[in-house]
């Protein structure tokens, strides 16, 4: 038995998706290099976010050293795969010098946050915690100029 | 009184079907990227959800069949073996993010690597299975199941702005980013609506022996039991709206989620949310499992049931022992959890229709199930959720990717 | 080619067509009874209604085509003929 | 005398022994066309191999390659329609003992192989 409709359904299928592909292709083009290279490093805000929750919790006593090194090294990556987006990017200097900077700053501040976890020193944590706040906002300033023009 | 008990069989279909690694993900991602705004999404979901659910019950009652059972024996085989084949595909996506859930939470206890607790959280389910009879782990999953209202009461502890959340049931377009939007508002319809849970079920509703006269207290337990697993699922994106969104932070990974109830449990909040996670994606890997076997077993006219001695229906036994050990590989091999889950969800959400499609011309066989066929409300939601779900089908695949979900 | 065995899986969605070559419909569901020991056939009944009928979903009215197992030759089981022409058939 | 539509109600349905295990299900059904009367049901048809010919002829002789490196003795597993008790609403049920039928061979291949070796089960 073939249900008469398949046929019929595969080629709505198809032509859907062929829409969604020109769409993404559209999308794709009027992207500038430095518009393109600050949607790749978005998660690195949000990580940033994390690892600063992480230690502020870590600090008051709400989570297990063990959970911080894993966050830690899932941050690590995100920041590492952020740097070689950056340094491979055909984007302007003027984005991706102070990008990279942060971003070496980022890995610093969670080998930091890692030491103080490692010495149990929670009055250093929370210092690295807000040290990640203002690398936070840094970060954002930089995604809003990027956007803005 | 007596088959109210069965609100466990309710309780533990939506603990697997419902609030399990899926929702867990879709939720904490809707809740920190769009707060509020997503929570039409799940409402609708259940409200279909209770629907279908509703009919596989009824359907288990009135004709004692499980529904692969009846779809095999009455549409032919020749008609089932596609949805057949797609529908046991994405099982086993899902069983092996749930087997990934699991894993995880043990991670979060313990520190140890995610991909090390593959095979003995495999071996550990596999034992479960082997071991107990079908209204064991029916009450014990649901009895366990009962601590992921630790997210409801969280919710209620953060008191959320009422009127926002009002205004997250009515659907509305976001101002930025509009196809991660979609992205999570279909992923969640796919956590949602896992078409295994229908046939999972329905067996569940055989293996319990139900009769006709559970009819009305079906429609109870499916409306109850979802409503909980919504419940659940609706604190999570509160919380994380509470929570994550005004932190900034977004779920790419698991770890970002896990710091979900801190501020609510500061001290036992990490706990709660490992042992909920851990205790939800055990639920889910054993429900997922079975229910693999059992539309397995079904079609091929096994003897089936978890009821039975593992020797007197060793097809079936060994079908889950195999399903098992083969979804614990993604995760052995390291494959991210959450990549996984978005994958899993996107499959769920792409082969509804497939399944949907034969459920429906079954409902509304009036020679087998006669007074208890399809009546024009439920006809409707089934046509609702064919067309959806047809829609859903076609986005659901290229969302997944374009949008990213995380 | 009397005497030949059928699948009667294989037969079902087989589009029927009478000596003239007109499509008939496709065999959807086949009718039999129980004698004792024997099951026997008596009728195949053809088109959309007769597959509705077998999915218990009633429809306005519309009725299969009824064909009597002695007016339906088998011999090629892939392209089952009648043995009287479509018009002659009684609905 | 009752009245059966094959498609409907003995095809695709659960086939049990005489003892009521689930035995498989009708994947195929047999009609012999000799004589002068009506066709006649001849026998019934279980196995994988009747399966994958009502999808494909190719997958048929797929499935039949695989079968040969496994332990199924033959690849359709007939039972005349004498052997036929009962047809009713849930099941065919056929006058043999499942566990001695090929249609048990995999069955039996597993529980002697696989589920009697695991700890705990003698």
């Amino acid at each position: 038995m073939q249900t008469p409709s398949s046929s019929r359904r595969r080629c709505a299928a198809g032509g859907l998706a062929a829409i969604l592909a020109a769409a993404l292709l559209l999308a794709c083009q009027k992207k500038s290099p430095e518009e393109d290279l600050l949607h790749k490093v978005e998660p690195v805000g949000s990580w940033l976010a994390s690892l600063q929750m992480a230690g502020e919790k870590w600090a008051a006593n709400s989570l297990p050293s063990s959970f911080l090194r894993a966050s830690l090294s899932a941050a690590r990556k995100e920041f590492e795969k952020a740097d070689e987006e950056s340094a491979k990017s055909r984007a302007r200097p003027e984005v991706t010098v102070p990008l990279r900077r942060l971003l070496a700053e980022a890995k610093a501040a969670g080998a930091g946050l890692e030491r103080g976890v490692e010495a149990g020193d929670r009055a250093a944590v929370a210092r690295q915690a807000r040290q990640l706040a203002g690398l936070r906002a840094r970060f954002e300033t930089l995604q809003n100029a990027g956007k803005g023009p | 009184m007596k088959k109210w008990l069965q609100l466990a069989l309710g309780i533990l279909t939506a603990v697997g079907g419902f609030f399990d690694m899926g929702a867990m993900a879709t939720s904490a991602q809707a809740g920190a990227n769009y707060r509020f705004q997503l929570l039409w999404a799940v409402a609708a979901a259940t409200l279909i959800v209770i629907f279908l659910v509703e009919m596989s019950g009824r359907f288990a009652a009135v004709t004692k069949k499980a529904l692969p059972d009846a779809i095999r024996e009455h549409l032919g085989f020749t008609f089932w073996i596609v949805p057949f084949l797609v529908l046991t595909l994405s099982t086993y996506l899902v069983l092996a993010t749930e087997i990934g859930g699991v894993c995880f939470a043990l991670h979060l206890v313990t520190g140890l690597p995610t991909p090390l607790m593959a095979l003995p959280v495999a071996v550990l389910a596999w034992l479960f299975l082997w071991r107990s009879t079908f209204s064991t782990i029916e009450n014990s999953t649901s009895l366990l199941g009962l601590i992921t209202l630790a997210f409801v009461v969280a919710a209620f502890h953060h008191r959320p702005p009422a009127g926002e959340v009002l205004r997250g049931f009515v659907p509305s377009l976001p101002g930025e980013d509009p196809l991660k939007y979609w992205a999570i508002a279909v992923s969640i319809v796919g956590a949602v609506l896992s078409p295994y849970l229908f046939y999972f079920y329905s067996s569940g509703a055989v293996e319990d022996r139900w009769d006709r006269s559970y009819v009305g207290v079906n429609r109870g337990i499916a409306a109850l039991g979802m409503s909980f697993g919504s419940a659940v699922a609706m604190g999570g994106i509160v919380v994380a709206a509470m929570v994550l969104a005004p932190r900034g932070i977004q779920v790419d990974d698991y770890h970002q989620a896990a710091m979900m109830l801190t501020d609510a449990f500061p001290f036992w909040g990490f706990l709660l949310f490992a042992v909920s996670m851990g205790i939800a994606c055990l639920g889910a890997t054993l429900e997922v499992a079975l229910a693999m076997a059992y539309s397995i077993a079904q079609t091929l006219g096994w003897n089936w049931g978890e009821n039975l001695d593992p020797r007197e229906d060793a097809r079936f036994s060994s079908v889950y022992t195999g399903a098992l050990l083969l979804a614990s590989l993604p995760i052995l091999f390291g494959v991210d959890p959450l990549k996984l889950t978005v994958l899993a969800m996107a499959s769920e959400a792409a082969v509804l229709p497939f399944v949907a499609l034969p459920f429906v011309l079954l409902m509304n066989d009036r020679k087998l199930l006669k007074e208890h066929a399809n009546g024009w409300i439920s006809n409707t939601v089934a046509v609702v959720v064919l067309l959806v779900s047809l829609v859903l089908t076609v986005v659901s695949i290229p969302l997944a990717f374009l949008g990213g979900g995380g | 080619m009397a005497g030949g065995k059928v699948h009667f899986e294989l037969l079902l969605g087989r589009l029927v067509r009478d000596p003239e070559g007109a499509r008939v419909g496709r065999i959807l569901s086949v009718t039999a009874e129980i004698q004792g020991e024997e099951c026997v056939v008596r009728e195949y009944h053809l088109g959309t209604a007769a597959l509705l009928a077998r999915l218990g979903i009633s429809f306005f009215g519309k009725k299969p085509r009824r064909v009597p197992w002695d007016l339906m030759d088998l011999g090629d089981p892939e392209r089952p003929r009648l043995r009287c022409l479509a018009s002659e058939l009684k609905s | 005398m009752k009245k059966l539509d094959l498609a409907r109600d003995v095809l695709d349905k659960l086939v049990v022994d005489r003892e009521g295990t689930k035995m498989g299900r009708v994947d195929g059904l047999v009609i012999d066309l000799s004589g002068d009367g009506p066709p006649r049901v001849e026998a019934i048809e279980m196995g994988f191999v009747v399966l994958a010919r009502r999808v494909h002829p190719r997958v048929e002789r797929w499935v039949e390659r695989l079968r040969r490196w496994s332990v199924r003795r033959t690849a359709r597993f007939r039972v005349p329609w004498e052997k036929v008790k009962e047809v009713t609403n849930y099941h065919v049920q056929v006058d043999l003992k499942a566990l001695e039928t090929p249609a048990f061979d995999w069955e039996r291949w597993l529980r002697d192989r696989f589920v009697a070796k695991v700890p705990g089960e003698d």
